[in-house]
């Protein structure tokens, strides 16, 4: 184990001994750590963001593949900016008004496309266990499904039919829960013993 | 009575180093059982399988650091099955913080174990921002939106990418992932560019993705430690997962264990007040 | 004219990608102009980054400048910040040709070392005590308080020794074919079904904000003023 | 009682259903089948065109009725009653109500349901004169909390008994914030904890704490990986879309109340639409109605 290899060793020791003191108190040593990592993290970002948008994104296809289209999105990239500067905050509006449009352009259609149809058809399929179609199988997922949609339907009073199937979905949604929630016992384990 | 003030006032550092012995016992004296494997673990291998020899496939980084101990040996797997089929690999990251970093490391690790050449056979295209734009601009054209690749240089220069122009020439997509991009990849990507995917997510991720198997748009899942420790035994390349999961057994013991206990304080508790009230 | 161009070019920009899904993709003209506006996005959304990492960095330093308690900490963060974003801006050219993987990103350099030796295990570690406030709230806090709370606890221990191979040992002592019962039933049934509903009633969630944002009708991200 | 569901479906069911099977028996089972033909137009999406203009029409509709103000009903969700009792509880015992809206920025739909939700309970806490403690992690949201709650005093008629830090600013980091919160609950012993927005891994560190004081804890996320922790750290919890049903219920906020509307009857074609596919296919009928949900 050479000096450096030492040294790096004690940096990774120290990172988490720091954070683990937290479980016996709030301490400065945790304070220490948790501001350290903040800065860290944003130097990363200035890092990451720098180098991909301003250098790879920016200025080399400008310059190498003169593509001057590129500079009107540059110009609405730093007029985001203006948000520090609350009398022109309204200028960044433009550049997120670009974000925002042709994000929710695209998910109004993925999330029908994707999502609602898709999960429409797996829903309407025979579901096979074992390479073989299996009956049971669907019959639980087609009851399944219906109760969860049923127990998210506000429109109406849960009495009568709708009520009983509602509580038939809240038994379903009780036991998807208890796996999601041995899954993610299990997930919190594994981070610590790794 | 003396039971129920035991277990109401345990203090919780107590529980603390229960949790602490539990985790080394298993590092002292392992104890290895049989992992068979489960039939979504088992249909990601054969997809992986089915993807032909010397194929270009997309593995991507979605990933934070803290999620490392799951998400870096099903990447590694991943990377060893790919490159022992001889598979071309393009990695990217949706992921700002420790996705490029994790991609760069971990690809060139495994990729000198095989001598595979950077620019030849794998290339690290890195992060770029609004993975919305990312997920359907590669539909189009790659190099629009990654004019370079991770380290800055220009995609023409490298011969990989001369072939590999948009998602026609990837034949899978093989998702590494511990957060909800998985949904975005199957919404977009494989229904409206009918693209092979699979994910391989955290334990936490994992519950959700069963009703994208269900409906057929993912070929396969890799949940948590188990289902990494799962792929590990049949690319027969045991790694960090298949040790961690062993530990794991004696931890979810103590957990049930705990929550039991709990119940049985909680129990006690509720009738001696009820046995009160009427008394 | 400061609400209306914005809500007119987010509405421009959401029809083009609506329309580009029902066009032919070999059409060129639309092609183009749909791809140049995720490029757009992409770099205006790398700015909006940044920007956030400008804002944390400020916040710091004035809450340092103006001595509020606790300002040693805020000295604690610009450092930080400085740490790792001036090896990764310093042009390479400005090194002698030995130190010059030291600049930059890639591996080998300052800014991935710090990533790699001091940020990373610092947010595992986070992550990590999750698991010690995971036993002490299955100890203290996760009662069988209603019948539902108590099917959930039921199914989750069920699942969590199912998880495990000494577990799935144990079960099939109980019966042979149980784990494949809990892995077909429970998880890619039950679970599949409810999943499924989530999702479905998330997507026309998603889909409805976006709807709202396309046609202005959603204005919460403009702000006030 | 079912003629009743009946009665209720059909009034509305039946226009969006006529709309669906109409179109489907004219559009031929081979258009749809089609690789992406030549043509301007991709063809083999017309029933993505068909859902996604039916899906607005619904949804635009249902908004418009709400800002005229048309009686949109939503049922009660079962969890705010256990909010006001919860309240009155504290009220009887002289301790404080904590709320906290949730851990994310204001342009979140999350926290803006919180927030609504915050309103409401500021109101009760005004009439009975409870005392109530609001932290925060983001400055807007401070904001945002601070003009609810002031707005929800006056309301109630008790401007005077409004005080400036109900609403408090805590910590912007994640753990920090759980931290201090948790100091509060052990200093401050809250008889009520309602957390209702988005929450992350440090929601079990504050339902634990507050287990641990003894107070009655409601909480309510659309986050599937922390309901479960909630429900069995808490003794009330909203599930998911509860979250915005609760806060379209208490805000009657005209685009909460349209969307949610909107989505509900969407529920009701989905679950129609199924059940016919499924009937299909368990017969063997390959119809153009089944094609269509294949990718």
């Amino acid at each position: 184990m050479s000096g450096w290899e030492l040294f790096q060793l004690w940096v990774m020791a120290f990172g988490t001994i720091a954070i683990f003191s937290f479980l016996y108190g709030d301490n400065p040593f945790y304070k220490f750590a948790e501001h350290l990592f903040a800065g860290l993290t944003a130097g990363y970002y200035f890092g990451l963001y720098y180098d991909t948008v301003v250098v790879q994104q920016l200025w080399i296809p400008i310059v190498e593949n003169s593509k001057w289209s590129l500079i009107l999105p540059g110009i609405f990239g730093v007029s985001m900016f203006a948000r520090l500067i609350p009398k022109y905050s309204w200028m960044a509006r433009i550049g997120l008004a670009f974000v925002m449009g042709s994000t929710a352009g695209i998910f109004l259609m993925s999330e029908l496309h994707g999502n609602v149809l898709g999960q429409m058809g797996g829903a309407m399929a025979i579901q096979n266990s074992g390479g073989a179609p299996n009956y049971l199988l669907t019959a639980i997922a087609a009851v399944g499904l219906i109760c969860t949609l049923i127990y998210f339907y506000f429109s109406k009073e849960h009495t009568g039919v709708l009520g009983a199937t509602a509580n038939v979905g809240i038994w379903f949604i009780m036991i998807s829960f208890g796996a999601h929630f041995g899954y993610t016992v299990m997930g919190r384990i594994s981070l610590l013993i790794g | 009575m003396k039971i129920i003030t035991f277990l109401s006032t345990l203090n919780r550092r107590w529980v603390y180093t229960l949790v602490w012995i539990a985790v080394i016992i298993p590092l002292l004296f392992p104890m290895s059982f049989k992992i068979n494997t489960t039939p979504e673990v088992q249909s990601l291998y054969d997809a992986v399988e089915n993807v032909p020899d010397s194929s270009t496939v997309l593995l991507t980084f979605d990933l934070w650091p803290n999620a490392l101990a799951e998400t870096e040996p099903m990447a590694r797997t991943a990377l060893h099955h790919l490159f022992r089929k001889n598979c071309n690999v393009v990695t990217l990251t949706t992921i700002p913080l420790g996705g490029p970093s994790v991609a760069e490391r971990v690809t060139r690790e495994v990729a000198a174990l095989y001598d595979k050449k950077y620019g030849v056979d794998y290339v690290n295209l890195g992060y770029k921002p609004n993975y919305v734009s990312v997920l359907r601009g590669l539909a189009t054209s790659i190099e629009s939106i990654y004019p370079t690749d991770n380290s800055g240089t220009m995609l023409s220069q490298l011969p990989l990418m001369h072939t590999v122009k948009t998602y026609d020439q990837i034949a899978f997509i093989f998702i590494v992932a511990d957060n909800g991009i998985v949904d975005n990849w199957v919404s977009i990507v494989n229904a409206q560019f009918g693209k092979k995917m699979c994910a391989a997510v955290t334990s936490v991720m994992a519950p959700k993705l069963y009703a994208y198997m269900g409906s057929g748009q993912l070929t396969g899942i890799l949940g948590g430690m188990k289902g990494a420790a799962e792929y590990e035994q049949l690319v027969h390349k045991p790694g960090l997962a298949t040790i961690g999961i062993s530990i794991q057994s004696l931890v979810h013991f103590l957990i049930i264990a705990l929550i039991g206990l709990g119940n049985l304080g909680f129990f006690l508790e509720r009738r001696a007040k009820q046995k009160e009230a009427r008394g | 004219m400061r609400t209306t161009l914005p809500l007119i070019l987010a509405f421009i920009s959401g029809i083009i990608m609506v329309v580009s899904f029902f066009i032919n993709p070999e059409q060129k003209v639309l092609g183009d102009i749909s791809q140049e506006l995720l490029i757009w996005a992409s770099i205006i959304g790398g700015f909006s980054f940044l920007l956030g990492a400008v804002s944390i960095t400020r916040v710091n330093w004035r809450s340092y400048k103006t001595r509020r308690p606790g300002w040693g900490y805020n000295l604690v963060t610009i450092v930080g910040v400085f740490m790792m974003a001036i090896p990764a801006l310093w042009p390479t050219s400005w090194l002698p040709e030995s130190m010059a993987s030291l600049a930059g990103r890639n591996a080998g350099s300052v800014y991935d070392w710090f990533f790699l030796y001091l940020a990373t295990p610092m947010s595992q570690t986070m992550f990590a005590i999750l698991a010690f406030y995971i036993a002490t709230a299955a100890y203290r806090a996760f009662r069988a308080r209603s019948s539902q709370a108590t099917l959930l606890l039921i199914t989750a221990s069920i699942v969590m020794l199912w998880r495990v191979p000494m577990g799935e040992a144990l079960l099939r002592v109980i019966y042979d074919g149980l784990p494949e019962i809990i892995n077909t039933y429970i998880m890619a049934g039950i679970n599949m079904s409810v999943q499924r509903g989530i999702i479905i009633g998330a997507a026309l969630g998603a889909a409805t904000f976006s709807l709202r944002i396309l046609l202005g009708i959603e204005r919460t991200y403009m702000g006030k003023g | 009682m079912l003629y009743c569901f009946v009665r209720h479906l059909t009034t509305r069911l039946l226009t969006g259903l006529l709309t669906i099977v109409a179109l489907v028996t004219i559009t031929p089972a081979q258009i749809c089948a089609q690789e992406a033909p030549a043509g301007f137009f991709r063809t083999d999406r017309i029933n993505m065109l068909v859902a996604v203009i039916f899906f607005s029409i619904v949804v635009l509709i249902y908004t418009r009725w709400a800002k005229q103000g048309k009686p949109l009903f939503i049922r009660k969700i079962n969890g705010l009653d256990a909010v006001e009792e919860a309240v009155g509880r504290a009220t009887e015992m002289g301790k404080p109500v904590l709320f906290i809206p949730g851990l994310q920025e204001i342009d979140e739909i999350e926290t803006i349901a919180g927030i609504s939700i915050l309103g409401r309970v500021a109101k009760i806490t005004a009439q009975y004169e409870t005392p109530l403690i609001v932290p925060v992690r983001y400055p807007m949201v401070l904001a945002a909390g601070m003009e609810v709650v002031e707005q929800a005093y006056t309301e109630a008629g008790r401007q005077d008994s409004y005080n400036k830090d109900t609403v408090r600013y805590v910590a912007g980091d994640q753990m920090a914030f759980a931290a201090t919160v948790n100091g509060m609950m052990v200093r401050e012993k809250p008889a009520a904890n309602i957390f209702m927005g988005a929450f992350f891994a440090e929601s079990l560190l504050l339902a634990e704490t507050g287990n641990a004081v003894g107070s009655i804890q409601i909480a309510g996320t659309a986050r599937p990986e922390q309901i479960p922790f909630f429900i069995a750290a808490c003794d009330y919890t909203l599930m998911g879309e509860e979250l915005y049903a609760a806060s379209a219920y208490l805000s009657h906020e005209p685009l909460l109340l349209g969307g949610l509307k909107g989505q509900d009857l969407m529920k009701l074609v989905i679950i129609a639409s199924i059940i016919i596919g499924i009937v299909l296919t368990l017969f063997g009928v390959q119809t153009t109605f089944t094609s269509w949900f294949h990718q």
